[in-house]
């Protein structure tokens, strides 16, 4: 029993942190929660997409015979760590991480060979069509209706929450097709639509600091043909919920909280306050101690889960709680964050204005608050944490 | 001991709550938010015709003679509606200040159209590296001939973009954390040498980087006495301190009963959200922040009633430890319980949070406090 | 609106005090954590009780016909202010606060005429017969059974957590007289019941702390006179719930709490700390700050309580706050005085050994931590804080 | 990377698991209680035949080769059955010092009696002014002619009652509360000049107050070097934080649990109180808390067994701030959860609340390991 990473581990550590250093340079690194919501990527950002496919990097989590790698559950570690630390462009989840898994769990050769080559590939962006109108958490209320025409199924119906919506090449989504069923989550099946089909709209969704990144989605007799069915008709559920586990994985996000607190205490560390500093600060540096310790709790928290997947089983029961921690964490430490910019956390960041004339205060004050609020959602969308409490009463504690 | 309102009172709380109820819906104001001042003109004419922005002021000076008590009144109806218009910056700071220790002359030739509602002022306190401290100050003023010449940079000044009138806090004496030595200016806003940058802030009020060069003003430009503003500063923000914790308790009136209606109303897993008991204890966690949050509000406007003593200070201090504590809780849980329609610009349950917040921030936030709280 | 004495209130608060200050002196002060289990009365706490009684100030909560006093709800407040202050005996509850209301507003005149006097001299001791074992908070869910014989019931069952049942001379008490009701609500009596009728045994529960406050009280054919029902048969429940509703005032405990907070901070101010003492200690003194905070927010509170009752209105939504806040802030109290004794919080407070050898460590230590469990009682008897809870959310909230 | 454990600890783990299980249950241990000396003498020699009071020490010393992992599992196990018998006192602090810095001769006047169980150990460091800093000593090691005469007065030992060696920490030279000249003597309990006044704590262990006037010790009494003790004292106490943290851990992990399955069981409004989700959520709270505290063990004793370097001082303040916090909540939950029943002697709950509550002060509290995290 000990922390220590192994020869061949630290090799790697090694390997990875050069390779990080050769394609992401400190130049290119920055805020990055700015660039989260925009469409086009910057040079610097394809030039890393490029040296990750030339190197075999896109899609690591995959199995190796569709273009993952062989990576022990430490390496993928030290990979999500180190690229977290250095803030790279992380590929769009809904592709990669949630589609993927079950598209080479349950689709059918045709769908990989077109699908997986153009996702490992970043060349495609996908969307998600899970939650709707009226049904939030409470997946399983979906109405969207998928009705079988020849070759075709018609989808009518609205989706909504849908991140990046209006970039997405293609949606992964949930429809009913049937309706005469006992239970709420039979009668559901997993479609992939081509967000160019006609009766297709997209409207933004204006998330607190106007900002664009949720849509809804209406479809309106959309053409979906069948060969885009995932697995069998009325099953989706089955697929959804393997999906949702794998959602889960990796969301404690403690390497970028980690990254997160350091900048928290560089930013303190140029605060003026009375003639000194915050970082000197009792209180302040109090609440920051108070939020790593939590944070060095998690981390264990989550490599114990990684031992325990790594030792051939499943993750134990400490791996439901990566979520709500984790995102409990990230949004103290946001609100510390607040607290160090003092009145400068109060202007508006518009970015041409800040192009312009640079920002108005430290720039860490820009998009910091922006940031905070839209951290509240973390709690919320991908299941809320009550639902997540849920869960863990019944599933962990038998109650 | 009396928790009741005068009828004076009782009346100027009705007829801003129905204003507001009646003219200030949430679609109206986000209109507002596109403007180009970022508040109502009209509203803020009506203001004046009301007398709204003569209450905390004595009738000699043309005021309707109120207090504290007055001025918490409306501003809580404000908070209740997200109102913009600058009460905060140009009556109770420039109007305080200028109430407090101006010149016959100069209440006749500003306090009197800022009643009237020609006039508007912003009060330039804060400075880059002062945080909350009121008298970490670097700008100068220094004697030439029979007036100033004013050097600095004052931040995050609200209302700047629509200020004629500043009041500008600079050193005329002393190092730069002492409380000695500091001399308030009423300075034009167009006086040369005034530069500002303009901005909105998060939460849709208007604000500036305010930039002294070699600014000059006559003798008659000091308010109040030559390097004894620090005690007249700090009456005005403690003032405005309550004033602004009054509108946070406005808020997060809205904020926990909107949550309720929207429990009650939003259906998930076959029932209204509102059925579930840890929504129900979370709600009633919000009511009762809420609560403490109103008794902390008359106390510390009660006290500053009473008369400017370090009991009242305490007060203040205290009140915006609660509403600070109460207010992040109230907002962040309304957007929690709201679930995705809590974060979006379209539903007016986000622009609480984000009031709240910021007025976590203004005049200092808990930990400020906290430590004032203490010290006194 | 201000916060100021009228000038008859002043003058009320100063004669409180010289009274205070004559009959129970600063001599006779001092911790009351103990005292409060001791069954035996100190000559001064007699002293107190007689002096009450001879000022005609025993019970002034009652109606000045029954021996009360016809005090304002302010002068009710600067009262227990005042006593809370002074550390003064406090009558047992049970007798003068909870049955005597049902007793002047539902009792016979010669059920008034034996017990109230007798109560208000403090005279008889009364003890609570509500709680039964498998019905905690769920008060209705009573077993204890009385069957009509003649001029008797006949009362078989079993109450718990029976505070001060070891020395009371009578027990008020619920019993199910129907047992074919539709609501569980119905079919309870409230009888008076003599402690030393035959058939009932008193068995001590002992609280944490080896403390002797509480009992079981098991009740075997105990013949009680019908002349010992209040008001009418099967309608119990009624003066019960007006009885807990008088239990909840004055139930926040502002004055007892800001005693407590007084003697943390010269408790503190003791502590040596480093060279200098614990109360200049930032972080210490904040906690303290932040629950004096907190305590001063309450007392608002529960002024405004009672100014709207003193305006003839019933106490409004924000009353329902006091007893939860009120517990949550006298338990931090009690966790700040543990945090502030240090090692010295650990030994076990032996009385006897106490009085010959004198306390370990400061004085401040005795029973403190016994102090500080016993109190955690406060958020779960007489309806659990998530009982109050449910409570506001129905009532006030409409949930 | 590696959280599994060897077989030799895996079969530590189970024997020491068993024969808690087995001889340990919650009416054997209050018996324990109730006797003369507050231990289980039987117990003692158990844990002496089975190895365990060898298991920290090195072979050389007649140990079992263990370390912190070891006596983690040991502890953690303890927990689980709030065991009595005195083993971070005489083994993990007294032992583990004479270990450290003790010459032969010392160790096998006192460390092999120790394993064998036939002597055992108090620490005697605390003192009344000195809260929980190891170096603010007022007790004096004055040199005469070989040896050194020590006076003061002890705070708290803990087994003192029961120790044959008492450890006391005195200051040979240097101002109150310096690091630097502190010496470790090594005094008899029964040498002429010590008086002690015995007591339970309110966790049911046993403690003393020691008095020691004009007490005379040879040269070979002292322990390490001459004013090089506080080294040696800090890595002791560490040692048994992340012992008494190890068994916080188990006691916690026993709270939750039980009051898991009281609240399936315990019927009121008809229906079980686990149905209730309130209560469930807060269940899952203590499940976290627990979880999270777990964690932080594995990684203070992980970092204690990789050395003792500034980077597992700071481990060991971050475990012992997760469990000051983390058992509070769930003692204080606990006990909630389970109604009146949770407050009374007679059932188990409350005696892991006292307990989990006297760990958080133990060898400094929250406050005082947030302190030193942020210090290290």
């Amino acid at each position: 029993m000990d922390l220590k990473l192994r020869a061949g581990d630290l090799a790697f550590q090694a390997e990875v942190r050069a390779f990080i250093d050769q394609h992401w340079p400190a130049a290119a690194r920055g805020d990055t929660t700015v660039r989260e919501f925009s469409a086009v990527r910057a040079p610097a950002e394809q030039h890393w997409f490029d040296a990750l496919a030339a190197q075999g990097w896109s899609v690591p989590s995959w199995p190796a015979e569709f273009g993952g790698t062989d990576w022990t559950p430490t390496q993928h570690y030290i990979w999500d760590r180190e690229t977290a630390r250095a803030g790279t462009p992380q590929m769009s989840p809904f592709g990669a991480r949630m589609l993927a898994p079950v598209l080479y769990t349950w689709g059918t050769p045709q769908q990989r060979e077109v699908h997986l080559p153009a996702i490992r590939a970043a060349a495609v962006q996908w969307c998600q069509g899970y939650s709707e109108p009226g049904a939030g958490s409470d997946l399983a209320a979906l109405q969207t209706r998928a009705v079988r025409s020849g070759d075709h199924y018609i989808v009518n119906g609205a989706k909504t929450w849908t991140s990046g919506a209006h970039h997405a090449d293609w949606m992964f989504c949930l429809v009913r097709t049937d309706t005469r069923t006992a239970k709420r989550q039979q009668g559901i099946s997993f479609l992939l639509i081509d967000m160019k089909s006609p009766g297709i709209e997209v409207h933004p969704i204006l998330i607190l600091g106007d900002i664009h990144s949720v849509n809804s989605v209406s479809l309106t007799d959309v053409k979906v043909p069948l060969a885009n069915l995932i697995g069998e008709e009325n099953q989706g559920w089955t697929y959804a919920k393997g999906l949702l586990t794998h959602e889960r994985t990796g969301i404690a996000g403690v390497a970028r909280s980690q990254t997160q607190i350091a900048q928290l205490r560089e930013q303190a560390a140029r605060t003026p306050l009375n003639g000194a500093w915050l970082i000197d600060d009792a209180s302040f540096k109090r609440h920051v101690d108070e939020v790593e310790i939590d944070l060095m709790a998690l981390e264990i928290t989550e490599l114990r889960t990684l031992a325990s997947v790594e030792a051939g089983g499943a993750p134990g029961p400490e791996s439901s709680i990566l979520k709500i921690r984790g995102t409990e964490i990230a949004q103290r430490i946001a609100d510390l964050q607040i607290e160090a910019l003092g009145y400068y956390a109060m202007p508006y960041p518009d970015q041409q204005l800040i192009d312009n004339e640079g920002p108005i205060g430290p720039a860490s004050a820009i998009g910091a608050l922006h940031g905070m609020l839209y951290g509240r959602a973390a709690s919320i969308f991908g299941g809320s944490n009550e639902i997540q409490k849920n869960i863990i009463s019944k599933a962990v504690l038998g109650l | 001991m009396d928790f009741s309102f005068s009828d004076e009172q009782g009346l100027l709380k009705d007829s801003v709550e129905r204003y507001v109820q009646q003219e200030y819906s949430f679609a109206a104001r986000q209109k507002l938010v596109k403007t180009e001042r970022g508040f109502g003109e009209k509203n803020w004419h009506t203001f004046a015709e009301l007398g709204w922005l003569g209450v905390p002021f004595a009738e000699k000076d043309g005021g309707f003679g109120g207090g504290p008590i007055e001025t918490m009144l409306i501003m809580e109806q404000f908070g209740r509606a997200l109102v913009l218009e600058p009460f905060v910056s140009s009556v109770v700071l420039v109007g305080g200040m200028l109430a407090a220790v101006g010149k016959t002359a100069q209440k006749e030739k500003y306090l009197a159209p800022i009643i009237a509602g020609t006039l508007q002022g912003a009060f330039a306190y804060a400075e880059p590296q002062g945080r909350f401290n009121l008298a970490d100050l670097t700008t100068t003023a220094t004697k030439s001939g029979t007036g100033y010449v004013l050097n600095g940079h004052k931040a995050v000044v609200l209302n700047g973009p629509n200020a004629n009138l500043l009041v500008v806090s600079a050193r005329t004496s002393g190092a730069q954390r002492k409380t000695t030595g500091i001399t308030l200016f009423l300075v034009d806003a167009n006086a040369p040498g005034v530069t500002r940058r303009d901005y909105p802030t998060v939460d849709a009020l208007r604000a500036s980087e305010v930039y002294l060069e070699n600014v000059s003003v006559e003798k008659s430009a000091v308010l109040g006495r030559v390097g004894k503003g620090y005690d007249v500063i700090q009456q005005a923000v403690d003032h405005a301190t309550m004033a602004i914790g009054a509108e946070a308790v406005g808020c997060m009136e809205v904020a926990y009963k909107a949550t309720v209606e929207y429990c009650k109303t939003r259906e998930q897993f076959g029932q209204p959200i509102g059925k579930f008991q840890v929504l129900q204890h979370r709600m009633v966690d919000m009511f009762m922040e809420y609560e403490q949050s109103k008794s902390m509000m008359f106390m510390a406007a009660m006290r500053l009633a009473e008369g400017y003593t370090p009991q009242a200070q305490k007060a203040v201090s205290a009140f915006k430890v609660q509403v600070g504590k109460s207010g992040r809780f109230v907002g962040q849980q309304a957007v929690q319980l709201h679930g995705g329609m809590g974060m979006t610009e379209e539903l007016s349950i986000g622009h609480y949070f984000k009031r709240l917040t910021m007025i976590d921030t203004m005049f200092g936030n808990v930990d400020f406090h906290l430590k004032r709280f203490g010290a006194l």
